[in-house]
């Protein structure tokens, strides 16, 4: 199976300007965007980065791009809007004419056409005012979209715009300096707190490929929470195998271990062995749509509950069902489907039969499954008695104070602290808290400012909104304690 | 008088601005007879007559206060008839241009006559502007504003585009504005207008073709200190703000590695405070063990209501009591009566907020998601005598 | 007189590119910039915006600005810098030849283009870079400077650039938006509290020429402190006869007699005949450069003693000889004196002749002289029973929140209230503690970026080094209270 | 393998980076036999081989520590060949190209090899990063850097210019970084580097007019979803900051208009500190009868003292204890003897500071007076497959 071209059971990407979703490719399953259904059927096949159009209600590759605004703008043209009167009149034609030519069967270029024909002041408009009109109506009108692989960015940029919230408003630019600060990389052994839906643990799985291990440490007292952003980065089996959860609500009494059994780290069993144990985290999904803003921790301890009483493997498929209702349900959900709540329960409805690929799938991630929530916890523990840590990387919506001094002690020395928060007081504490206690050097804190620029000729700005909230980051270096 | 001078009470024929809540107005010129619609009601402009501006005026659903106007309320409210300048910009083009009462300055365009309004307040009563607009209409309704807002003696009007005519005035000003699509075809004009001894001058555009090409026409003429600039503003919400302390476990040895999260500065207090802080861990520990493991999911909830509820924004314009213990008295909470709302003073810390059953509570400014990103750039330049 | 041209007894901007220093003229003084020792004498009688230039010492009228960039760029260029190398002997010309050259009278173009010919690499460099050299090397060499009037502007920025912290580092679009959001025009009452040696208080009362009332609440219980800068704005009688002073260390104990005498308000003298007790600020000014950053506030106190007991012309006459050595010394630290300590003592030490000039003109100011502290305060008293406040205005160094609650009831309804704080913090506690109060509405909480550009033909791009501070501003609008 | 990999201790031939405070830093090459100087005296490289990374190293004056090098400890190290990215932009770069272990890149100009090095440490170990540098010095150089920091493998360093002669590259690349004077003139053969499945490039310029000819030219050749952007990294410095309490002076109706300084938030305690709030308002009172009319001054040169330490910076890199009362040990404070720190809870305020001895302290970010104001355009672009 080539990875570059688009087969069932993926994780896609769709993007329509800002509009971005993501979805999983089966087979005459409905999927909606901008109020419009359609299958992604004729996706299969194709390479990623293909664009396609719907029309009709059918997918289609789209052979030539539309009509640019270029194209489209008419010699004619004002010079100023000195002649320009602001009038509701100005389109003659009625949204439903438009619908109406839609259904009909029109072409792109034609409706659009249309469009500009019957804008009584579109000759008046300014050659860029023109531009502009045709711009916006073809991003009204017509359905262009592009599929491409998931990745951190495509992923970070599609919560953002819709739901920051889920994620911490985590900008990114600042999950990029997050990575960078982090010194993330191939091969080494990272600590982190993610509660971004797993996105800050996809994108750091993404730089390391499968080579290194990564110890995500989760509220609650269970092997793990729900992180519906991390199984749409579509990782092959290599890569999640690295992730290896520990639960903070047992951290205290763990270093309470290390500190009187500290000579242990030599004796415990080899680490890699430890890694066919994994993939709970599709395993413990919980129907993210339900829960809403409510975030993971209460629902954490009411999967809990139920996975310590039945851990076998029918419960184990009852869970994949809810799971692959989540997958749907969970990116639509990240794609604003709050807003047109019709389709929402649509979606919702269609999550009965599933799909033979995607049981196999799952199945053969979990083929070394029945491994106990206290056997995982315990292959964790070994994975940080082994390692020290090469960089701890906390993305929290806890206080980050008690999680960083609970953590530190578990970094090598001159490796990166980084801590991310959407606010400055809990960071200027953590701040101020680390350097207190000792142990760490080159203090930074920092927000960042992301500035977008319009460049089109004669036309060149700084867009017109940005956004002002960066988060803030503050990154420190460890030193040996002596 | 309205706009250059202040008065206590409402007449027939004044704008004011009636404030509903934060970043809901309305400019409103008082007639009697008329009504107005709020979202709170009907308002009866004559029951506004005679009221002091300032006072609260109570509608069939609500109530709104009734400010006076000035420039800055009046560009918040004021009809669009075109892009306005906003009072960041205009601030920073009065005090740029040294705009003082006694200043004579050309502007075109006039536009929404956002920026006109400052200028008038700012340079009356022996100042003088002239302002030109290349839109006929435009110019019609800003001169009929100026005469409804009392100002109209300090201002003439004038359609005309300037970039073909010129401003037809000879060494007047003390400054020119100009916001025009291409300014650099009125420079020469607004050399002449400025006064023999010199004057300073802004051009206003948003994109940078146009900045590039003013600047070089700028130094072909003459004018010197050639300043370019953006303004940005960023508007902080003030809140009462909370994250939840996560639970780390237990651990007999508190002293050593337990009970962080609650008494994370522990080492660090201050003398005075000792006792009391000794008595914050205490309480925090009485409560843990309480709530331990049996009960986790019931303190777990609590912790995502308060995460849910961890924005208690002041919302604004209006008093809002900060109940810090709001969380508590929602009915799920069975424990409520056991909290106790605990300060933990002494280390550096307590100085940017409290451990408050289990959330790290604080108040912060948080910066807008979305602000404004650009509104244009604005180019100053000197002329001196020669 | 004519306003517009350059007297004996002004006070003078000087301007150098960024670099910018406040003189008083007195014939046969000498003044420094740039380590350069020259006169201001040749400059009396031009007219205000003249170049001058110093040359062997002496300042001339600069009768044609010395070549620019691109008459000098060499028609060699080089296309980028790959054969460029970085190497210390690039510049052949020693800095003893560049003084030595200057001393022999060569002229200004003849330096720079001796400086181009030794300069190795000159041919090499891009045509931009070249432009960049030059320019450089001419803020280096040459002595050119423009003589304007003071305003608000230029002193801001003079501080801004040199004492920011003599200013709560208040930069000049914040004290642009203090005065817009105070809307403070001619004719209205002022309140306001200024730490920033007068710069604000300037600011108003520029924006008001000699129209309505100034009210200056200062810290400390005698008539004024020293506000160096606002001598420097040179405000003619009728200007400063608008500002009253009161200070603050009374303000409890006056609201206390305001509430049990409310009517006395209508009993009062007219207010008008107040003013000609004024302009206590020259006569209380003490010597700023020992003090340095030190502030006022103890020196205050030293002079207010002196003030109460000797309340005579003859004293008056010798505080103005204090004043007008003030004068010379307060601008030139301003002017970062400090970096080139050899001047400021010459400049301290020729303190001792006054100029008929200078006297005739403080006499005049204070013809009505000889009002006791109290009285002055009594008069303040009148105003603030008379008037209620347009527009309360603090730029403080002390907590704003205690000031501006014991102030807010001086406000009329429907008048902006203008906080100006360096730090954030103790902004929010004012916000947070006047929203509690009540009696307001529309807040908002405030900080500006502002970013330069360089235009410049093929080089345009915002300036590589900007202002991350611009304080913040609390703004809000009071409304009748009930 | 240093640049790669972490390794516990420092061998002959590592590059190092000696940390001496915030902001002093060097990067060495450890060689035996060697010595360095530093501000705290000479370091023998040959006292370095064998120590665990971040062990702190005591020199004659003072002491350092020796850090692994990283690639951003790196770029604030590297010798300036040329102007440089820094970690704003790098990181920025990194992740919109989509750069993971395995991505083949290609960059140009090499310049000072700052980005060069955060390219390889994120490709490696199965990517390769083709760098191409028309400079021929500073390509020997980079090539030699690359060696000594044993990242040569992912490396390949050529001499030529791209503009002129191309990449030579045939749709090998995952991702194209541009830093050209003239990027445009790259471009044909940029794409012709990309894989046949697409990617992503970026193109770097200081200049606005660079990023429009830029744009213009990748819209022609098939280039989507442009972007522009600029990243500015704003730094706090944190710190314990005060304000004097101003003296508003004595009112026999403390409970009324007096005292608001030291008690502002009275009216708004929370029931179980009101007490304790009572004794605050006491004990400040108590000083304020003290210090009243005749010892005025004394307490005003202590105000001006606590203005001066203002900014009670906790120098970088240092512990520093925060000493709230360290006015009071200054000998001119004969009074410091009945000092008290006060805590004023309850309020909302208090979670902003304290007022300590008529001083409001503050825990603050400061905003840097200075910063970048700019580094230059980014320029993203995907290729998609036709």
């Amino acid at each position: 199976m080539n990875g570059n071209i688009i087969s069932e059971g993926d994780y896609v990407v769709l993007k329509k300007e800002k509009n971005i979703k993501v979805f999983r490719v089966h087979r005459q399953r409905d999927v909606f965007m901008d109020k419009v259904r359609f299958t992604l059927d004729a996706a299969v096949g194709h390479p990623y980065g293909t664009m396609f159009e719907v029309k009709n209600g059918k997918l289609l590759k789209l052979e030539r791009i539309s009509l640019t605004e270029e194209e489209v703008t008419k010699k004619v043209a004002g010079v100023d809007n000195r002649d320009l009167h602001d009038l509701d009149s100005n389109q003659m034609l009625s949204q439903d004419d438009i619908e109406e030519m839609k259904k009909s069967g029109e072409s792109r270029e034609r409706i659009i056409e249309q469009i500009v024909e019957h804008s009584v002041t579109f000759e008046k408009k300014t050659e860029y005012a023109q531009a502009k009109y045709i711009k916006k109506k073809k991003l009204k009108h017509l359905m262009e979209f592009r599929i491409v692989k998931p990745n951190a960015r495509h992923l970070c940029e599609m919560y953002f715009n819709k739901s920051p919230a889920k994620i911490c408003h985590l900008r990114g630019d600042s999950l990029g300096q997050i990575l960078t600060y982090g010194n993330v990389k191939s091969g080494m052994t990272v600590g982190l707190v993610d509660s971004c839906q797993g996105l800050v643990i996809g994108a750091v799985l993404e730089r390391m490929q499968g080579s290194g291990k990564v110890v995500s440490f989760h509220p609650g007292s269970g092997s793990t929470t729900p992180r519906p952003i991390l199984d749409m980065y579509d990782f092959p089996p290599d890569v999640t195998e690295m992730l290896h959860n520990f639960p903070l609500q047992q951290i205290n009494s763990f270093r309470l271990e290390t500190r009187s059994s500290q000579p242990v780290s030599g004796s415990v069993q080899q680490v890699h062995s430890v890694s066919d144990t994994s993939i709970p985290e599709t395993g413990t999904m919980v129907d993210e749509n339900t829960i809403g803003d409510k975030t993971m921790v209460p629902n954490t301890n009411e999967h809990n509950a139920t996975a310590l009483d039945n851990d076998d493997a029918e419960i184990n498929t009852k869970t994949e069902l809810n799971d692959s209702k989540d997958a749907e349900g969970a990116p639509d959900d990240a794609c604003g489907l709050r807003q047109d709540s019709t389709v929402s329960d649509t979606t919702m409805d269609d999550s009965g039969p599933l799909s033979n690929l995607d049981n196999k799938r799952k199945r053969k991630n979990r083929k070394a499954g029945g491994k106990s929530e206290a056997e995982h916890i315990e292959d964790t523990k070994k994975v940080l008695l082994e390692n020290k840590l090469d960089c701890l990387i906390i993305a929290s919506k806890f206080h980050p104070t008690p999680i960083v001094m609970a953590l530190i002690d578990f970094l090598a020395p001159s490796r990166p602290l980084v801590v991310y928060s959407q606010y400055k007081e809990p960071l200027m504490d953590c701040y101020t808290q680390v350097r207190e206690k000792g142990g760490f050097i080159n203090f930074h804190l920092t927000e960042t400012w992301l500035r977008q620029y319009q460049v089109l000729p004669q036309r060149t700005h700084p867009v017109i909104q940005m956004c002002g909230a960066s988060g803030y980051l503050f990154v420190c270096c460890s030193i040996k304690q002596t | 008088m309205s706009f250059v001078g202040y008065k206590k009470c409402v007449e027939a024929g004044d704008t004011v601005i009636l404030f509903l809540r934060y970043g809901h107005m309305h400019a409103i010129r008082v007639k009697e007879g008329q009504t107005f619609q709020t979202k709170y009601g009907a308002l009866r402009h004559s029951d506004l007559i005679g009221c002091e501006y300032g006072s609260k005026i109570v509608c069939p659903r609500g109530y709104l206060f009734i400010l006076h106007p000035t420039p800055e309320l009046w560009t918040q409210n004021l009809p669009h008839r075109t892009q306005i300048l906003y009072s960041t910009d205009i601030s920073t083009v009065t005090y740029q241009l040294d705009l003082k009462p006694g200043s004579v300055v050309v502007e075109s365009g006039t536009g929404s006559a956002s920026l006109s309004h400052a200028i008038i307040r700012t340079i009356a009563p022996t100042g003088h502007l002239h302002t030109f607009e290349f839109h006929e209409q435009r110019a019609e309704k800003a001169a009929e504003e100026f005469e409804e807002h009392g100002i109209s003696q300090f201002v003439t009007v004038k359609h005309r585009d300037v970039c073909q005519k010129g401003f037809g005035l000879d060494h007047v000003a003390d400054a020119v504005f100009l916001d025009l699509p291409v300014p650099w075809n009125a420079l020469s004009s607004a050399k002449q207008a400025l006064k023999k001894e010199g004057g300073r001058l802004c051009s206003f555009s948003p994109c940078i073709e146009q900045v590039q090409k003013t600047c070089e026409i700028l130094r072909i003429m003459g004018f010197e200190e050639l300043y370019t600039i953006e303004c940005l503003v960023r508007e902080f919400d003030v809140r009462t703000s909370s994250m939840p302390i996560v639970d780390l476990g237990q651990s007999p040895d508190v002293g050593q590695v337990g009970n962080q999260s609650a008494a994370p500065m522990k080492d660090n207090l201050g003398q005075a405070d000792a006792s009391k802080m000794e008595d914050t861990t205490d309480s925090l520990k009485k409560n843990e063990q309480t709530d331990a493991e049996p009960q986790t999911k019931k303190v777990k909830t609590e912790q995502s209501e308060a995460m849910e509820m961890g924005d208690i924004a002041d919302s604004k314009g209006n008093k809002n009591k900060i109940d810090a213990d709001s969380a508590s008295k929602k009915p799920e909470s069975a424990d409520a009566g056991k909290r106790k709302i605990t300060f933990l003073p002494a280390s550096a810390s307590d100085l940017l907020g409290k451990i408050d059953n289990r959330n790290f509570v604080f108040k912060t400014g948080v910066a807008p998601s979305q602000m404004p990103g650009h509104t244009g750039y604005l180019t100053f330049a000197s002329l001196y005598p020669i």
